[in-house]
């Protein structure tokens, strides 16, 4: 089990802010295609990787970094801070 | 020790300037930067998301890489999240250092790293509705100069 | 228009930093410099003589050139003159422009000619008499980036 | 006649702030010269030109600057404000 998270408008296309996701993934790339293979929202919001980022446990990784271990994912897009 | 503060309550810029690097003889140059709402295009408010845990964590591995890189006597960092109007100010850091080039370079580099490295989200609320501000590839460009 | 006070007096930090640029919603971005003096080698005072008229005009010129240089919203700068000990403020600028990097290269250009191009001089007075303090060529070649 | 002024080191090794001088130098360096030939605190002061700024009516300018219309002359150190 893991804790995905959504923020902003990845948040909005999705429609909830975190969700508890059963998962073999390997990766996080493998993850989003589970994701994208359940329901359209999740189609929507992933559609174009290149406009998103994702943190694992709390820091900034890549799409192609490995799961295992990690207990909290978060997609959204760049920061806009400051 | 730098502060760090991530809030949705408005702070005071005067205070928060006044109370920086107070009684330390050894600085000669505090450099303070803040970022405001600015009135684009009839903006009647903006609300910014983050990302509790991992906002504080990001904001402190920043400030940690600037007391490492310039020999800096304080450094300070306070953000707002939540419901801001034109007028408001969103955010503000503040650098102490012996001389002026180190608390003006680093003060800049706070900013640059928080506009693209800290995870905060703006949404602006227009007569057009409302729109998340879109990342610009100049702030993402501004960190290559480090 | 912007605001220029050569005193000998005090001045809040935590004021003029509360009340630069308040008000104005086309702002999005307010640099502060503070300089400080330094306790370097034990000095128990500093002081700082000035030209009285020269001074404003040179510090006039500066300004213009910035506003001019940089789309501004507004400026300040405060001198002092007079007996200062570690830890007084010896002066300040402000710059309030629409993005970041305007208000940060106005105040480093402020600052790098008020260093000398503005006609005040420092004498610290320390355990071993009294000094003039040196021109430093680090800041004269700071001009050169401009 | 025209005012001189003198500011930091300068005007200590000249011993006075300022002093109205009758001249008819043509130019800044031409009334350094007449200064110099006047007493030796003069030219303790006036000793190394490259260690001196001057301005003329409140504005900086060079040595070789005509003093015609000129009605205050500024002798100091480079300026260390800021």
């Amino acid at each position: 089990m893991i804790d995905v998270m959504y923020f902003a408008w990845v948040r909005e296309r999705i429609g909830e802010p975190r969700e508890r996701v059963e998962t073999d993934a390997a990766t996080v790339a493998d993850l989003v295609e589970e994701l994208k293979a359940r329901e359209p929202r999740y189609e929507a919001a992933f559609a174009d990787l290149s406009a998103l980022r994702v943190a694992l446990d709390q820091e900034l990784s890549d799409f192609d970094a490995p799961l295992a271990g990690v207990r909290e994912v978060a997609f959204f897009p760049p920061m806009t801070g400051g | 020790m730098p502060t760090i503060r991530v809030q949705s309550a408005p702070f005071s810029l005067g205070e928060e300037s006044e109370g920086f690097a107070a009684g330390r003889t050894e600085t000669g140059a505090v450099v303070t930067f803040t970022g405001l709402v600015r009135d684009t295009g009839g903006i009647s408010r903006m609300e910014i998301e983050h990302y509790p845990g991992m906002t504080e964590k990001a904001i402190g591995d920043i400030v940690d890489e600037a007391m490492g890189r310039w020999t800096l006597d304080d450094a300070l960092v306070i953000h707002r999240h939540g419901t801001l109007v034109p007028g408001d100010r969103i955010m503000m850091v503040a650098t102490a250092a012996r001389h002026r080039a180190a608390a003006f370079e680093a003060a800049e580099y706070l900013m640059d790293y928080l506009k693209s490295r800290a995870p905060f989200w703006k949404k602006e609320y227009g007569p057009d509705g409302a729109e998340w501000v879109a990342a610009k590839d100049e702030d993402e460009d501004a960190l290559s100069r480090w």
